[in-house]
């Protein structure tokens, strides 16, 4: 593969992640605890569709034709996707978004610190960008963790509950292929395999202070980036590209 | 006993009097209880307005046809709930809590705009509800912008600024589609079918006919009447539709010169009294979602509480 | 309107509601509350799945042209469905599931004995088929009517509930519309608003053995067969269509 | 206690004669112990695995892409818990109960077949999972048809008869697309891809290193050995897999002419011993789905429970 169609591979990876951790977080508008919390949510879930504009954007010059955004986000099946399966699980109760949220986040945050180093102009302007928004997203889900971990009896087991469901879609944060090595060799993306540590250590800070207990198990699920999702993804495509499907090739 | 009511008349005159003179009232003014019962009716039903509104427009977030639409419907929704703050917290400067508004929603006792209990069937409905409805609303939120209570009208006046985005937003959404295919121009035009009427009513009834018009006009909570802002609606929203082709669904609609407005069929009461009062066709849909939404979260606000407790223990024991 | 495109109308109408409310059933599958009933449930989907075809098929014989019975399932859109309301609603707990498919079934057992003594040769023989399994479907849920609600507290109350839910929703079985009257002028089909006292007498004596109350509220909702439905439907059909319109025109 | 062991000897003897001699045993027939351990082992693993091999199919009733294909998959997961049923049956007359069972089940004690703990990701992967793993499933249970447990080859030979239909159907779906449009071959291509060496896990470790196989052969639970089964299904599945244009994944594949066989790769048995473990992609869903529709479905058993108290009590009342 040219440069840069593997920059555009992972621009699409990226904007997939975001896209589909989006619409998990978008399900939840008028369904929240209350609602600031649905503005708050709705405004993150703004900020992740942001985000997927822009890679998909970037993306979308590098491979050139008529792919636009919107080629990558409606009309390529579950088997093209190519998201981690962490952002794809269903949204389960409050306490299983905010814990996805935080452990994607405090991913997020180191990861797009990187690639705002990267080579590669547009990324690390795509980067920056997120990097801000990611700022303002672990300050508010490390806040929730404390809250929920610490709060009641009934939200600290709802909360180690979520922890344990989640622990083994971590590990896939840190994965490296053969895309990766390529980009990482030159600059242009970071490894993230370097960033588990830094991660790991915040994160069981974090869940220390909210008075839950690291897991333990050393399960793996992975999978995402060849395509090899959870059974959810293609039900949530289904929704998202329902209309777009249905009436294919015009303009909205 | 007695006395209290010699006691209230000047107070009465003397508020009176700073209403006809345009003086705001603020949350610590002397107001009359029938003022501050009004209000907060008159302010939580349209913070519930603002919030069951999210449904219809949430119910296509995850379907919406583009990424750009997606995002631009997320803000709008986003802004919503904005709105919906705003004005609970503008109704709590007036001794009403948020949980009791709540309660009376979740009750029955408080109303939302009937509207909102139309269905959304068609990514067309979204831009039909921007176009007509969030336009109905802003007919009527400027007209509030002066209202004598002065929280209320601050409100008003910053939302005025997003419904605007918010109505253009919409009307764009139509205009690309009947700018589109023919399946598009369908959904389009079966779109302001079924919305038109609904948006009429969200006027309310006619002057003669509204419970609380004369007394609210008086006090300045109300400074239009329900006829006037229609007529000025309809004239606008009737320009903009046959400006991108659309048919208005009225067969009596007709420009009057001598008025200089267009002349319009009758509403249907029969209809709106039956979704007012609850058999509208999504009016138990809306109510158990947003009870659901609020039974769900229950635990989380109790955690809240049980942790801002705990920190307070902490920090008096400290 | 010609008679046959008449007929052609009135069939897919009544192939809409058995594939809607057998969307609904088929999925309980692997989520019943035993196995047996897991069996039983995807059997009366089945049933209605059934249903649905040989309503579409006629249709398709009479609108001729290239529609087949998938033409109907899979490529019309929510405001074309003109199935009954009471046919989509969610599939809820349990309760919803049994006394929706009771408040149904025990007007569709009328209504296929009447369709039967249609003029049209086809409806008489398709309502002679579904009438033999409404039989075995109402005794089925009138056993479960009496065992939920005259089993404990909390199945009474759900089925109480789900009851009062759906009561609104029963009228619109009764409409009759200018398709109707033309249909029933000619001996085609039923005039199902004289099947309402016999159905309202089969409920009720039913609802009091099974020790619940016959709902008071005279509410109702309609527009089924207009195509003016819940937002329940659009997420139904972009789930089931999902597929044929990924990949439109093909052979599966 | 030592007169138990002296006294068994002879009926051990007298059953393994009887188990030589091809006689069925039956439920109130004497058997060892461990011949019942083994055999409800076996049999509600079996039966686990019918219920537990909804899932992955059932995940695409919904979206089946023809009616027609629609309607077969219904019925075709009806099967499967109509075989889950007689498989709980059998296993019942050896005296375990299905509660019990099932909670073995919930609590990880008890296995089901590994391959479901694989996704079904695509149309496809329903005619992958009805060729390739019924056909697995069908060489297997034709084997155990004249095992020694009277109702276990009893209701063996009943699922035999269905599975084969399965079977056909499965095939033909992978025929279609194969029939089909490019995307539908890769699809197909996809699916025999994914679900190939998950169904040659199927038959479980080679027979040197499977745990219960010689004694069970001894008592005929077992009929043929793993690699002998395996061998089978390779041979018919690769023909077929040929036969529409399909690859076989597996680029040590050769006819062996002396054997008259095909030559296969190595299987990957760590991944078979971490998916059996409980770290297959789908296990904690697979587990969490059965046990939320369990839980889910507890209000319904116990009100069928208290109402047939009542009932009783009435009658004998009366």
């Amino acid at each position: 593969m040219t440069d840069s169609a593997l920059i555009a591979k992972f621009a699409v990876r990226q904007g997939d992640d975001a896209l589909v951790l989006g619409h998990r977080l978008s399900e939840w508008t008028s369904r929240s605890p209350f609602l600031e919390e649905d503005l708050a949510l709705t405004n993150v879930a703004l900020d992740f569709v942001g985000r997927a504009r822009m890679f998909y954007q970037y993306a979308a010059t590098l491979t050139g034709g008529d792919a636009n955004e919107d080629t990558f986000a409606y009309t390529r099946d579950a088997r093209e996707f190519s998201n981690l399966l962490i952002c794809e699980l269903p949204r389960g109760d409050f306490a299983f978004t905010i814990c996805r949220q935080y452990l994607y986040d405090a991913f997020a945050l180191p990861f797009m610190q990187a690639l705002m180093k990267s080579s590669d102009q547009q990324l690390a302007a795509i980067a920056a960008k997120a990097e801000k928004e990611t700022k303002y997203h672990v300050r508010r889900d490390t806040d929730w963790m404390l809250r929920l971990g610490d709060g009641t009896e009934e939200s600290q087991g709802r909360m180690q509950k979520a922890l344990d469901d989640l622990w083994g879609y971590t590990g896939e944060l840190f994965d490296v292929d053969d895309v990766d090595r390529a980009l990482i060799a030159e600059g242009i993306v970071p490894d993230v395999s370097l960033l588990r540590d830094q991660w790991l250590e915040t994160v069981s800070d974090t869940i220390a202070r909210a008075n839950l207990e690291l897991p333990q198990a050393d399960w793996k699920a992975a999978g995402g980036r060849d395509g090899i999702h959870t059974e959810s993804l293609g039900f949530l495509l289904a929704e998202l590209q329902s209309v777009q499907r249905a009436y294919p090739g015009l303009k909205w | 006993m007695m006395n209290d009511n010699v006691v209230a008349l000047p107070d009465e005159h003397k508020f009176q009097a700073r209403i006809d003179a345009e003086e705001k009232i603020e949350p610590k003014d002397w107001m009359p209880e029938g003022y501050r019962k009004n209000l907060i009716r008159q302010m939580s039903q349209h913070a519930h307005s603002e919030v069951v509104g999210e449904q219809p427009e949430g119910n296509w977030i995850t379907r919406a046809p583009s990424l750009e639409r997606k995002a631009i419907l997320l803000a709008k929704v986003q802004d919503e709930a904005g709105h919906g703050l705003y004005l609970y917290s503008a109704a709590e400067t007036l001794g009403a809590t948020r949980d009791e508004m709540i309660e009376a929603l979740h009750e029955g006792k408080a109303k939302y705009a009937s509207i909102f209990n139309y269905p959304s069937l068609t990514w067309a409905d979204i831009g039909a509800i921007g176009w007509l409805v969030d336009s109905a609303a802003i007919v009527n939120q400027v007209s509030l912008q002066n209202t004598s209570y002065g929280p209320y009208a601050r409100a008003m006046i910053r939302i005025c600024k997003e419904e605007s985005f918010h109505q253009r937003q919409g009307y764009h959404i139509m205009m690309t589609l009947m700018d589109g295919s023919d399946e598009q121009k369908a959904m389009a035009q079966d779109a302001i079918n079924r919305w038109w009427w609904p948006a009429m009513m969200m006027f309310g009834p006619h002057d003669g006919e509204s419970a609380h018009s004369a007394q609210s006009m008086k006090w300045k909570i109300k400074r239009r009447s329900n006829d006037d802002l229609r007529q000025q609606w309809v004239d606008q929203a009737v320009q903009q539709a046959h400006a991108i082709g659309l048919e208005v669904p009225d067969d009596d609609l007709t420009w009057n010169e001598e008025r200089g407005h267009y002349d319009f069929g009758p509403i249907d009461w029969d209809e709106f009294n039956r979704v007012i009062a609850g058999d509208g066709p999504c009016n138990r849909q809306r109510l158990a979602h947003h009870k659901k939404a609020h039974d769900d979260g229950a635990w989380v606000r109790e955690a809240m509480s049980a942790y801002d407790a705990k920190r307070r223990a902490k920090s008096s024991a400290a």
